[in-house]
């Protein structure tokens, strides 16, 4: 079971949570075409290793944080606000 | 306009009396007659809406996993800039329009939609650990402090008042019957007490 | 009659002789004392034949005394209570007790399927793979059953099980696995320094291999009393520690009234705990492992450790004439609490050449050795009188009586639980063992689990292993406290030992009947990897997952191989380190606990009046109304009337509402929908669309500004959460500069749309405040009054295509709005109506809902092409451009009706729209039908290839699965009133 | 290496089994195939035996980076269907389970494959509508498929709750022909079918480069030294995007992990396959005896083969809520495997950019079933050099061009799917 520490509410369980993928994707502006569009949706990074990823807090703060996870071990490096700028260690 | 009288959320089945296991001291139920305001402050707007409920209330707005009592009113931190104002059942919607709100402070009347069942004895803590995967030990939620957090699949925000231990619980009004079947299975073992509403 | 306890001896153990247990097995009465296991009161009246093997039903007994038990499993309890293949080695004796053998026909003597053993040489490992293959037909019907017949040990229970379970949520510094030496000096050190301990063990008595120590008891009773006096120290006897998962949470079942014939009133029957544990100290100890000879699975051989504890705790005589069989000075124990509890023990037969201390201790005893021998046979089949040994390599073979065997090929260390967490185990070659690993997470190995043998070391090494836990966290200087006396130094070395090769089956792995031939052959067919060996041979996969004898197999494949077991290793250990019931893990949840139950405000009022309830998500809803439960259409359609002649109320509370507020309200209701909100007049409602990113439809509802910067947002009520998260993503994630705040208030709100021609008179009726003429509050208005004296707000929206005004008040008001808004409506026929009928307007009328809102439909499939704004961004604009999603040959949205206008062929949903009846080739399907009212018929809504090409095309809706084909007409998806006009009436 | 036979397991019962042999050679690699399939799992070893079969293409390699058969297809519960909504879908599915039908006969290896019938059961109106709209589906394109009420149910799966349950069983989909087989013996008989026809199985080879020159690829590096071949297909659910990206490609999938459990082996109480409408709950009983079940995803990205706490009871709490009596039985073992989760729940068969280079991935979790379908597929794939009819639709491309196979309707959301 996943122990997420939120900036805001403590370590609380994964239960709490949900998951909403890839983190690093970010949507093109309005003026964006249909390459870039298909790119946020659907071009996701899968490391085997540290990835980046939305978690919302919903039985929580119900704020959406960016956390750094080790998709081996689940190690958790990182978790900020979704406004936070984070560094992913290399894989 | 006068409160005219509503029905409970907890239903028809949550009559006063004492079920589970008899002897023992036993886990005191009281619904609480409360009116419950959400408040949230736009950019750069927690200190307008910090003096807004300061005026209407008295109360100041805690910070994060901090509740700010003061007798039986209280204000509670639900999320960045955002907050739950409750006090003891005035008019209908009277704090509410007491507190106004304006384009950068949000004021949600939640009166119905969220309803308080405090929880009180030498058991209560343990009955809750049946369900509440937060951390209640005093060493780490001492009174005043607050966990919104998930028990059997329903979001439930515990208060910690003191060190009975006893807890306010706000919970969903739709789901609060469900919750109440839960919390009397998990409280039989140690006998319950269900108090009229106060 | 009660059979006697031939083999209790006359003292010692822990059992409480002045107190009598009477139990039966297989129908015979027995009796045992408080403090017996199953499996020690069985032995203490002599009983050895306890089960029969998986294969070939060969007879088993009592091998060992603990959870890791491969033989002796019974049915425990009876009828709604039955529990299969529990262990009778670690079932606590209870007055009153029932078990029953299993996998046996007809009796646990007379087995008909022992046979198998004859044939057995027919069917080696594997041997199902290579046959029943012909002829082909037969597999199922000839093969398999047979085999299913065959398969399978104990029977389940036959009813619902009566017992309660619950779970508990913990939090500890310091979580100790085991109470033997090493696990109550780690608990006491870091309970000492200040940090907040749970000591589990699975036993029902805190002691572990202590309890076999008498001198030893005053220590461990004291260590009890300081750990029972510490407040942040929490004992939990009876509570096996089943996985370590990752981030240090734990899982651990507690069996609080399987000791019981029932669990207390108000009491459940197990437990299971979530630990989350800052520190875990692994103090399991360690289990001793067999040595593979001819009919080592013979009723009579068992561990030494086993007789042991027989013997020293139970005070039961396993035997009358003992041999030991042993690689290692510890067995000697074993002979000695034996020789001392008055048990003749013949020899000690010892695989290793060199004379040791033990061996001259054992001759002080008057006990003979028989230094570089092993045992090459057991004599005797549901019981044994005799064995035949040798010297290791020799082949002249002697013969000793003796009725019991105890085997000891050395000890593994139980690292099951730190294996979990995927730490990589070392081989020790002094134990021949493996060993804990370098830990991966934050946990500690003490005591024997740690290879650390006898007690005071054991104590020692988990006091340390406390400290250190504790100091991690910042708890330091504790108390220090006193060790035990230091025990007699036995060296723990073994000499590596693992098959008597001789005549005759000798078992790796007893319960699944799986012969060292057997992995041999696996090795031969090209199985060689040990998890190739283990499924090609079943072996380790019985139910004590090979934690009797796992490590044999891999001996003999190493040996096979040409390679050193470190190198072949042992198949992966996962939880659960004891299989866990089902019960345990459901926990509150079973039957209609799996979730909880979501009431509208006005549940009460539709449970009083005779609603018949759907579960829909977790919401509770009406479906209709009939007192006498009728089923069919006619209530249905009764209530459809109602709102179609004259009017009707509908609870649709269960609405998701969501308060939006702030400068950037009306932009952001923009990007969600993909028409416009920011021009809406306030005091109007607006029908929106939302799209995922994917550009297929998300969600529909009405949204009312209610002042320049306020909107309240209804979602469908399937997606409520979903929607408020998905404002959450893009608010927070994309669109953070967005000046805008909200929250649901779905809970706040009860709402009732009222609908039908009549409406308006019947809320003029119990309206206050408020002018409902449609010239001062037009359709799609909005506005606040008063019913009944209670707060409410007025939207003029319709679902059903009738004039209709949506009436919401404050949760707590509901029933009196709801009820108000009945009595001023009776004067007009006005009806509640739930669901169904609800459904059945709403399709007449052409609006869409869940089954067309399915997630694989876009705006365009659903006709809302003219509802996508031209300029701006909004979600799932750009990939709901997608050409294969533009192509006009998609599914799209039409209605369709019967041609045949009496009720006899019946429309259903799901059906799929062909242009021959005959015709494979699906041109789309039926998404909602229902019988109309209006049109008197059966009809409804479908996506169809080229839909609204086809509008006045005469089709076909066929429904294989029924054989029913029914000539169709395309239409429009507006049964009723297409131009709209009720609804502005 | 002879054949099984009546007369061969009697003969070497007599001279104590001493008789048999390997049932797959293990040779070393050659410098060059005709085509290399990397993965040895089910999908990998199914496809090289049908290069072989249908194609005569017998120079081909397997290569497996540890032992073949322990990945998914060691992994799954053993459940064998053809019920899906889409022709995309059910008409592969449906070839796959008519190879099934013969794979034994074709394999002379018993994988001990069981038509006992898969149930799904409904809840509601609705649901039953949208597994109506299947089944019609499924026999509009000669898959069998009948629909239930709650009593024919009850009649053949007595042993659910109809009396007390927290979302009552209206009724079920069955396909009759559906049903279990052995999953290790799957492997096994597929290794050893190729291996009899020429294809080198080469074990503990991991593949740590795709070699290219200009758009096409030659060969590949392993542990073993290089590799050389014109054609190679990639087979390795779960790690699809890792290998793909050696040689420069990127794969719209996501790694997410799915857990499986069994229980202590008991006397037969289920005889179907069942599948619980209102969550996440699958369940058979093997012929064993042991209960073997799953749920949904964990819902995270993970390539971690490891069970979790949360999921198991999740997946318990819905099996007991379906079958009370299960409730005193015990869960003997949890274990997980990385599924290869796409963006709309359907797999990928097909080409890629890169000339000579075929992809057969994301499975999700519906990859045993497949197996030799996916072979089959594949092996028609490769040996063309485009795909055939059935696995046409199981493109990349379909992402872009909005031709998305969604069953669900769950959206680009592969933990959802």
């Amino acid at each position: 079971m996943l122990r997420i520490d939120c900036p805001w509410c403590g370590t609380r369980d994964e239960a709490e949570f949900k998951y909403g993928g890839d983190a690093t994707a970010k949507r093109p502006p309005a003026e964006g075409d249909g390459a870039a569009f298909y790119e946020f949706v659907y071009d996701r990074g899968n490391p085997k290793g540290w990835h980046q990823e939305w978690w919302h807090h919903v039985a929580g703060c119900r704020q959406w944080l960016k956390v750094v996870r080790h998709t081996v071990t689940h190690e958790i490096r990182s978790v900020a606000k979704a406004t936070d700028d984070v560094t992913v260690p290399p894989a | 306009m006068s409160a005219p009288d509503r029905l409970s959320p907890f239903g028809p089945e949550a009559k006063p009396g004492r079920h589970g296991a008899a002897g023992g001291t036993p886990v005191l139920m009281t619904e609480r007659k409360v009116d419950i305001v959400q408040v949230m402050a736009g950019r750069d707007a927690n200190a307008k809406a910090a003096n807004l409920v300061k005026d209407a209330t008295g109360l100041a707005l805690p910070g994060p996993r901090k509740v700010e009592i003061a007798g039986d009113a209280m204000a509670i931190w639900i999320q960045p800039s955002g907050w739950l104002v409750i006090r003891p059942r005035g008019e209908e919607g009277a704090l509410a329009k007491k507190l106004g709100g304006s384009d950068d402070i949000a004021v949600v009347d939640q009166g119905h939609g969220r309803c308080v069942l405090r929880l009180t004895g030498a058991h209560a803590g343990e009955v809750l650990a049946k369900g509440s995967r937060v951390d209640l030990h005093p060493r780490v939620f001492p009174p005043g402090s607050v966990a919104t957090t998930s028990i059997d699949h329903i979001t439930v925000m515990i208060v910690k008042l003191d060190a009975v231990p006893s807890f306010d619980l706000v919970l969903p009004s739709n789901f609060a019957e469900a919750f109440l079947d839960w919390l009397r299975m998990s409280a039989a073992e140690f006998g319950y007490e269900i108090r009229p509403a106060a | 009659m009660t059979q006697p306890q031939t083999h209790r001896l006359a003292y010692g153990g822990r059992i409480d002789r002045s107190r009598t247990l009477r139990f039966t097995f297989d129908g015979r009465a027995y009796e045992g004392h408080p403090g017996d296991t199953l499996a020690s009161a069985l032995m203490a009246s002599g009983e050895r034949l306890i089960g029969r093997s998986f294969k070939y039903h060969r007879p088993r007994g009592i091998v060992t005394a603990g959870p890791e038990e491969p033989c002796a499993l019974v049915e425990l309890r009876t009828g709604a209570c039955r529990e299969p293949n529990t262990r009778a080695t670690v079932a606590e004796l209870y007055d009153g007790l029932e078990a029953n053998s299993q996998n046996r026909w007809p009796s646990l003597a007379l087995d008909i399927s022992a046979i198998n053993q004859l044939v057995g040489r027919f069917l080696p490992a594997g041997f199902y793979y290579k046959t029943f293959m012909w002829p082909a037909s037969f597999w199922e019907k000839v093969y398999e059953p047979i085999i299913r017949r065959a398969a399978g040990l104990g029977r389940a229970a036959t009813a619902t099980d009566p017992d309660e379970y619950e779970s508990i949520q913990a939090h500890c510094d310091v979580l100790v696995v085991g109470s033997g030496a090493a696990g109550l000096a780690a608990a006491r050190a870091a309970g000492a320094a200040g940090a907040r301990v749970i000591l589990a063990d699975q036993d029902f008595e805190l002691g572990g291999g202590l309890l076999l120590e008498p001198e030893q008891e005053p220590w461990r009773q004291g260590m009890l009393a300081a750990l029972s006096g510490m407040p942040e120290v929490r004992l939990l006897p009876r509570t096996t520690v089943f996985g370590f998962y990752e981030h240090d949470v734990l899982g651990a079942v507690e069996r609080v009234s399987d000791h019981l014939p029932v669990p207390p009133e108000h009491g459940v029957r197990q437990r299971v705990w979530t630990i989350r544990a800052r520190q875990t100290v692994l103090a399991t100890g360690s289990t001793e492992r067999p040595i593979a000879f001819p009919n080592n699975d013979r009723p009579g051989v068992m561990l030494a450790s086993a007789a042991m504890t027989y013997v020293r705790r139970f005070g039961v005589r396993p035997g009358e004439r003992a041999v030991i069989f042993a690689n290692n000075d510890i067995a000697y124990n074993a002979a000695f609490a034996l020789h001392d509890a008055g048990i003749a023990v013949a020899a000690i037969v010892d695989v290793r050449k060199k004379d040791s201390k033990r061996a001259a201790a054992a001759a002080d005893r008057g006990i003979a050795v028989k230094l570089g021998s092993v045992i090459s046979d057991v004599k005797g089949s549901r019981d044994i009188h005799g064995i035949s040994f040798r010297s290791v390599n020799g082949t002249a073979e002697r013969v000793l009586d003796a009725d019991l065997v105890c085997v000891s090929g050395g000890w593994n260390p139980a690292v099951h639980l730190q294996s979990h967490t995927r730490a990589r185990l070392t081989w020790d070659n002094d134990l021949a063992a493996f060993l804990p690993g370098k830990p991966v997470q934050a946990e500690r190995s003490a005591g024997s689990a740690a290879g650390v043998f006898g007690i005071a070391r054991c104590a020692a090494d988990g006091a340390k292993a406390g400290l250190e836990a504790a100091a991690a966290l910042g708890f330091r200087d504790g108390a220090a406290f006193e060790l035990p006396m230091p025990d007699a130094e036995i060296d723990p070395k073994v000499k590596p030992f693992w098959e008597v090769k001789a005549k005759g089956k000798a078992f790796v792995d007893l319960q699944n009947d799986v012969t060292t031939d057997d992995i041999r052959l696996a090795h031969r067919e090209g199985y060689t990897h040990i998890e190739h060996a283990k499924r090609y041979t079943t072996h380790s996969m019985a139910t004590d997952q090979g934690r009797f004898s796992g490590i044999l197999g891999t001996a003999v494949l190493a040996e096979a191989r040409g390679e050193t077991i470190e190198k072949v290793g042992v198949p992966t250990f996962r939880p659960y380190v004891t299989p866990v019931t089902w019960g345990a893990m459901a926990g509150r949840h079973a039957g209609h606990h799996l979730q909880p139950v979501r009431r509208t405000p006005l549940h009460h009022w539709h449970v009083r009046n005779h609603g018949i309830f759907l579960e829909t998500g977790l919401w509770m809803r009406p479906l209709y109304y009939s007192a006498t439960r009728e089923t069919g259409w006619d209530p249905i359609l009764k209530e459809a009337r109602a709102v179609r002649q004259a009017v009707g109320i509908c609870d649709v509370s269960t609405l998701g509402k969501i308060d939006i507020q702030g400068r950037d309200a009306g932009m952001f209701m923009d990007r969600l929908y993909t028409n416009t909100f920011s021009t809406l007049a306030v005091g109007k409602a607006r029908y929106g669309l939302m799209l995922r990113e994917d550009g297929m439809v998300f969600d529909d509802g009405t949204t009312s500004r209610l002042s320049e910067n306020r909107y309240l947002m209804t979602t469908t009520t399937a997606k409520a959460a979903e929607v408020l998260a998905h404002m959450e993503f893009y608010h927070q994630t994309v669109w953070p500069d967005l000046d805008v705040r909200y929250c649901t208030v779905t809970d706040q709100w009860a709402q009732m749309s009222v609908a039908g021609p009549k409406t308006r008179l019947a809320l003029q009726g119990c309206v206050e405040g408020l002018d409902l003429s449609n010239e001062a509050f037009p359709f799609m208005g909005v506005g606040d009054a008063t019913i009944a004296g209670c707060p409410v707000r007025i939207y003029r929206v319709s679902f059903s295509g009738e004039m209709a005004y949506e009436v919401a008040t404050p949760a707590g008001y509901g029933e009196r709005v709801w009820e108000a808004i009945l009595e001023a409506g009776k004067p007009h026929g006005i009806l509640p109506y739930g669901l169904e009928a609800l459904g059945l307007l709403r399709i007449e009328k052409g609006h869409v809902a869940g089954p067309e809102l399915n997630g694989q439909t876009t705006a365009r499939d659903l006709g809302f092409d003219k509802m996508m704004k031209k300029k701006g961004d909004f979600i799932g604009r750009v990939n709901g451009e997608r050409p294969r999603l533009m192509d006009s040959d998609r599914p799209r949205l039409v209605g369709i009706r019967a041609v045949d206008p009496s009720f006899e062929k019946r429309l259903r949903g799901g059906a799929h729209i062909v242009d021959r009846p005959n015709s494979k080739a699906s041109l789309g399907w039926a998404t909602s039908i229902t019988r109309s009212v209006e049109l008197e018929r059966w009809l409804g809504l479908a996506m169809v290839r080229n839909g609204p090409d086809r509008i006045g095309q005469r089709l076909y809706a066929t429904y294989p699965l029924k054989n029913e084909v029914v000539e169709i007409e395309i239409c429009s998806p507006h049964h009723v009133d297409p131009e709209n006009l009720r609804v502005r009436a | 290496m002879s054949r099984y036979s009546v007369f061969r397991l009697f003969r070497e019962g007599l001279r104590n089994q001493t008789g048999w042999t390997r049932a797959w050679r293990d040779p070393d690699p050659k410098p060059a195939y005709d085509v290399i399939i990397i993965g040895g799992g089910g999908h990998g070893l199914a496809s090289a035996y049908y290069l072989a079969r249908e194609h005569g293409i017998t120079n081909v390699a397997v290569l497996e980076r540890g032992q073949i058969g322990l990945g998914n297809v060691g992994r799954n519960t053993t459940i064998v269907r053809s019920n899906y909504l889409f022709p995309e879908n059910n008409l592969f599915y449906e070839k796959s389970l008519q190879l099934w039908e013969g794979l034994e006969q074709d394999l002379n290896f018993n994988v001990m494959m069981s038509q006992r019938g898969v149930i799904n059961l409904y809840h509601s109106d609705s649901q039953r509508d949208a597994y109506a709209r299947r089944g019609n589906s499924m026999r509009l394109n000669g898959i069998d498929a009948e629909l239930l009420d709650r009593e024919q149910v009850r009649a053949l799966v007595p042993v659910l709750d109809f009396d007390n349950a927290r979302f009552p069983i209206q009724g079920g989909l069955i396909q009759r022909r559906g049903g279990t087989a052995r999953h290790d013996a799957v492997a096994w008989g597929l290794a050893r079918g190729a291996d009899r026809l020429g294809v080198d199985i080469i074990q503990n080879c991991e593949v740590t480069g795709i070699r290219r020159e200009g758009d096409r690829v030659v060969g590949v590096e392993t542990t073993r030294g290089y590799i050389a071949a014109p054609k190679i297909g990639i087979a390795v659910a779960g790690h699809t995007t890792q290998v793909a990206s050696m040689a420069g490609v990127r794969i719209p999938i996501e790694s997410h992990l799915l857990q499986a459990f069994v229980s202590e082996a008991v006397k037969p109480v289920l005889d179907h396959v069942v599948t619980f409408g209102a969550g996440h709950f699958y369940i058979s009983q093997s012929d064993k005896g042991g209960l073997v079940f799953g749920g949904g995803l964990d819902g995270y990205n993970s390539f971690a083969q490891r069970g979790t706490l949360p999921e198991a009871e999740h997946v318990i709490n819905e099996g007991v809520a379906l079958m009370p009596l299960l409730s005193r039985l015990r869960v003997l073992r949890q274990w997980a495997g990385v599924m290869d989760m796409t963006f709309d729940g359907t797999p990928l068969i097909c080409k890629t950019p890169v000339r000579g280079l075929y992809v057969n991935g994301g499975w999700c979790y519906g990859g045993f079933k497949a197996v030799p379908g996916s072979g089959w597929c594949f092996a028609h794939t490769v040996a063309k050099d485009e795909p055939h009819a059935l696995n046409a639709a199981m493109t990349i491309e379909r992402f872009r061009d909005g031709g998305m196979i969604d069953e669900k309707g769950a959206g680009p959301f592969p933990w959802l799917h």
